[in-house]
């Protein structure tokens, strides 16, 4: 029951593989409490995508030309919508702050974090993609390329949102700035994911779209956890 | 080396060289320009296919090659800040991002016109022209990030970290016109020996240039010291300031 | 001068439109930005005198009860 | 001569344009008990938040050992423990994997968990969800990691609040035992210690500003 | 090994291979091209690196000169056809509009369209598409007179 003698001795620190996992374990237990924030931002996605036959008419060869671009603009608004799960509950809770507060790598704990974020909320997207392919008459030859696209791009959708949310965590109304921060900085990554799938469905090769968003994402998980890091020291000071 | 510029880093000292520099700067600005424009305008021949109104490149190529330097003097500014810990970094990047933001949009404006006679279009989404706005939009991110604390030294860290990540853009603006093949042109005067275009068009778009510097660096002064004024709103020279001029 | 008479310097060969509206955009935002960010620079130098003030008259308050109560 | 762990480096904190404290010195040394004392609002909170290296001060530093601690977080966030207002627990968690979670993101002793869950009177609520219990036993929680410790320097925002009496001994005699030791401990707390023959530091951030 | 060498070896060797792969990745997409711009020979050949050809119902985005005379307006509606060129190649594009000022034989242009049979684009929009090069009139006319007369000399022998 006695504490310390040498601080040095006792302090033994977990491998990074380790902290990762047991981040992203916790998380991942966390979320399953709280289901409605895993299944809200997925309704959510298949509403939106309900609402473009409505709104611009079942005409199917319209339909079948923009479906890429109506998914994955869908996709990135849902990405949004769960990006402020990511860093407000534990900012509200103090968790973060004894996140900040731990002698191990700040930013392994933010990739897994990151990590966990996706597999709640990226991986159940492409999960139902080729659904919501159907339901946009989307050309049977470009199903694949949609998957690899959605595969490759959602996570860079919530790594790149990381470094939004870490900014506006500590504000009050960081909701609508969240979205001016991110949404450009989501811009090349839609262009190149649709070009990738309107290639695809033309029957053309697309590997060089797929190489740009390959480096999107190399570039996303090289930079995004040590920007989060430190965004996160500012905005909950 | 770096000796004398020790004292400017206090920012009493900083703020009194911004109020002798603006003058200098602001007069400098008002005579280059009016020259520029009044030659580019009214002097300058008119060009073989474009006639008359590739007069608006007198302004859009100098808001558009500024803005970009702009974005890079924030960036700079923004490292300054991070690895010398110098307050004075964060002010001056904090005056740059509406100058920046105010250039971009004369640019993309202009540039719009322009298309409309010369492409046949005023907007096309291609990788130039996207990129642009893409940069619009990060000027905005990092004006609203530095509004959005109350706590103007973390507003500033905050906005730093939008501004580094943003770098990424400023490369893609660059070469996007000889990556893709985009219907914007390559650049004018990327050559000073051989640029491609007549000196007694040239001239005028040069002058303007320095003047759309000299107009950024009023802007900024006058900016940087309002930064410095509400960075700086405890300490007793600002007070004595406020109370000399504030109170009407 | 390049041009005719004034008339032709205002038309610019007919794109008066396109030439005129670019500069006048472009003047009128470098000018509102000047005002913006001088008039910014009066209500900062305003806001910190009334703090100032507001400040000073709550340190005399302070003082105050301090001699009535003692 | 005492051995200096953790010094603050006239320390100066602004907030909403007024002056909480201003060119704020002291030494926190090996044994030192520091209660830091003022009215609210007077920057009891943003003080140990700037000791954890959580904020910036406005101006001035603080040092562990030769060096600034935001050079140096690594071997600084090794030899602190701070336990803020808010607990940092999880409603979704049990007490056992809230404590296990943290103390090992902590690189605090991850052995004999069940003494300190029995320490702070949680024994037979370890499996329930933190959720459920009163916000007296959350609190528990957070402070059930002392007893774990490794680190020397514990920093502790009001940590009696919402704690009952027989809680607040046993939390004292920790104390105790850990200034002993050759830790020091600064915290916050509206009420007086009840421990005899301790000293206590006063640090009283009305008189300074 | 001490912890804090080891993240700091960890933080160089990620953003290093992490800067490596991207630039790997780009340098390669751009050797392919990302973008649905062709020239009339990669239309007709396909692309120089790729060996990549439009199929028919494809849009892309064409780029050429004008061919000299080759502009046939139909006077009844707005319907133009002309030719565009490369250094070697033709393609014949239609299109139903107003052209933009700066469209005149020999010059530059771009078109979006779709690609049909026998290599005639249907083009959406025509754009003109300007060099970097801005010369007064007296100068072009002068340069034009140099053109011609050394074609001439050229012609002569």
């Amino acid at each position: 029951m006695t504490p310390l003698d040498h601080q040095s001795l006792n302090y033994t620190p977990l491998s990074y593989g380790q902290l990762f996992m047991k981040v992203m374990n916790r998380d991942l237990k966390v979320a399953i409490h709280n289901k409605g924030d895993i299944l809200n931002p997925l309704i959510f996605l298949v509403i939106v995508i309900t609402l473009f036959p409505l709104g611009i008419g079942p005409e199917t060869n319209l339909l079948t030309r923009i479906a890429p671009g109506i998914i994955w603009v869908a996709a990135l608004l849902s990405a949004l919508l769960s990006l402020e799960r990511l860093f407000k509950n534990d900012f509200i809770d103090g968790s973060l702050e004894q996140m900040l507060l731990s002698p191990q790598p700040l930013f392994i704990m933010v990739l897994a974090k990151i990590t966990a974020h996706w597999l709640l909320t990226g991986l159940p997207i492409l999960i139902i993609a080729p659904l919501l392919g159907l339901m946009l008459h989307m050309e049977p030859l470009a199903y694949p390329a949609l998957m690899i696209t959605l595969a490759i791009g959602t996570p860079v959708l919530s790594l790149i949102g990381a470094i939004g949310v870490a900014l506006t965590v500590g504000l009050k109304k960081g909701g609508v700035l969240l979205s001016l921060l991110i949404l450009p900085l989501y811009i090349p990554l839609l262009i190149f994911a649709t070009g990738a799938i309107e290639a695809a469905s033309l029957g053309m090769p697309y590997g060089s779209h797929l190489a740009i968003i390959s480096a999107l994402l190399i570039g996303a998980i090289t930079l995004s956890p040590f920007a989060v890091s430190s965004a996160l020291r500012v905005s909950t000071n | 080396m770096w000796k004398w510029l020790h004292p400017y880093a206090k920012p009493e000292r900083s703020y009194q060289l911004a109020s002798t520099l603006l003058p200098w700067f602001a007069i400098s600005s008002v005579i280059l320009l009016t020259i520029g424009v009044v030659w580019g305008l009214a002097f300058a021949p008119s060009e073989a296919y474009q006639k008359e109104y590739y007069r608006i490149i007198y302004i859009h190529v100098p808001a558009a090659t500024l803005s970009m330097s702009v974005y890079m003097a924030m960036a700079t500014a923004v490292l300054i800040s991070m690895v010398w810990q110098l307050k004075l970094a964060d002010a001056t990047a904090a005056a740059l991002a509406p100058v920046g933001a105010t250039l971009t949009t004369i640019a993309l404006i202009t540039g719009a016109i322009w298309g409309a006679p010369s492409w046949g279009t005023s907007w096309v989404w291609d990788a130039r022209l996207t990129s642009y706005l893409i940069l619009l939009f990060l000027y905005l991110g990092v004006i609203a990030l530095n509004n959005a604390f109350d706590d103007k030294a973390l507003a500033s860290r905050a906005a730093g970290i939008l501004t580094l990540v943003g770098v990424v853009n400023i490369p893609i603006i660059k070469y996007s016109v000889e990556w893709w093949n985009t219907l914007h042109q390559t650049a004018t005067i990327s050559k000073f020996d051989s640029p491609s275009m007549s000196t007694e068009m040239l001239w005028p778009l040069l002058i303007n240039i320095t003047g759309f510097a000299f107009m950024i660096g009023t802007l900024t002064l006058i900016r940087f010291k309002n930064e410095v004024l509400a960075r700086n709103s405890m300490r007793p020279w600002v007070i004595e300031l406020a109370t000399k001029e504030g109170i009407k | 001068m390049h041009f005719d008479s004034l008339s032709d310097f205002f038309a610019m060969g007919g794109h008066a439109f396109y030439v005129w509206w670019s500069y006048g955009i472009t003047f009128v935002l470098l000018i509102t930005l000047t005002v913006v960010s001088v008039i910014k620079r009066k209500s900062l130098l305003t806001q910190i005198a009334q703090q100032h003030e507001h400040e000073k008259k709550l340190k005399q308050m302070r003082k105050d009860k301090k001699k009535n109560e003692s | 001569m005492p051995t200096s762990l953790l010094r603050a480096h006239q320390l100066t904190c602004i907030r909403e344009n007024r002056i909480l404290f201003d060119e704020l010195d002291f030494d926190v040394n090996a044994g030192d008990l520091i209660q830091i004392e003022g009215a609210n609002g007077t920057g009891k909170t943003s003080l140990l938040r700037i000791l954890a290296g959580l904020s910036l001060p406005y101006e001035g530093d603080v040092l562990y050992g030769q060096s600034s601690i935001t050079a140096c977080r690594d071997e600084y966030y090794q030899d602190l423990t701070f336990i803020g207002h808010l607990a940092g627990v999880k409603g979704e968690l049990s007490a056992l994997q809230n404590l296990s979670f943290s103390l090992s993101i902590q690189g605090d002793r991850t052995d004999n968990i069940d003494q300190a869950i029995d320490n702070v009177d949680l024994t037979g609520f370890e499996n329930a969800n933190a959720a459920h219990l009163s916000a007296g036993q959350n609190r528990r929680i957070a402070l059930a990691r002392l007893w774990q410790s490794t680190s020397k320097i514990w920093i502790l925002d009001e940590p009696f609040t919402a704690i009952d009496k027989s809680g607040v001994a046993a939390l004292e005699q920790l104390f105790i035992d850990h200034t002993a030791q050759g830790g020091a401990i600064i915290f916050t707390s509206h009420q007086e210690l009840l421990i005899a023959n301790q000293q206590v530091i006063h640090i009283n951030l009305e008189d300074n500003s | 090994m001490n912890p804090r060498r080891k993240k700091r070896l960890t933080i160089i060797s990620i953003i290093f291979s992490g800067f490596a792969a991207v630039v790997a990745l780009v340098l390669f997409a751009l050797s392919n091209g990302v973008d649905l711009f062709y020239t009339p020979s990669e239309i007709i050949n396909g692309k120089k690196n790729s060996g990549l050809k439009p199929v028919i119902g494809q849009r892309l985005r064409i780029g050429g000169m004008v061919k000299e005379g080759s502009l046939v307006k139909n006077n009844e509606n707005l319907e133009v056809s002309f030719v565009v060129l490369d250094n070697t190649h033709n393609v014949t594009v239609t299109y139903t509009g107003l052209l933009p000022d700066l469209f005149r034989e020999g010059q530059g242009i771009v078109a979006n369209g779709v690609l049909g049979e026998n290599n005639v684009i249907t083009a959406t929009e025509v754009l003109a598409k300007h060099d970097e090069n801005y010369i007064a009139p007296e100068i072009a006319e002068a340069m034009k007179q140099q053109h011609d007369a050394a074609k001439a000399k050229k012609d002569a022998y």
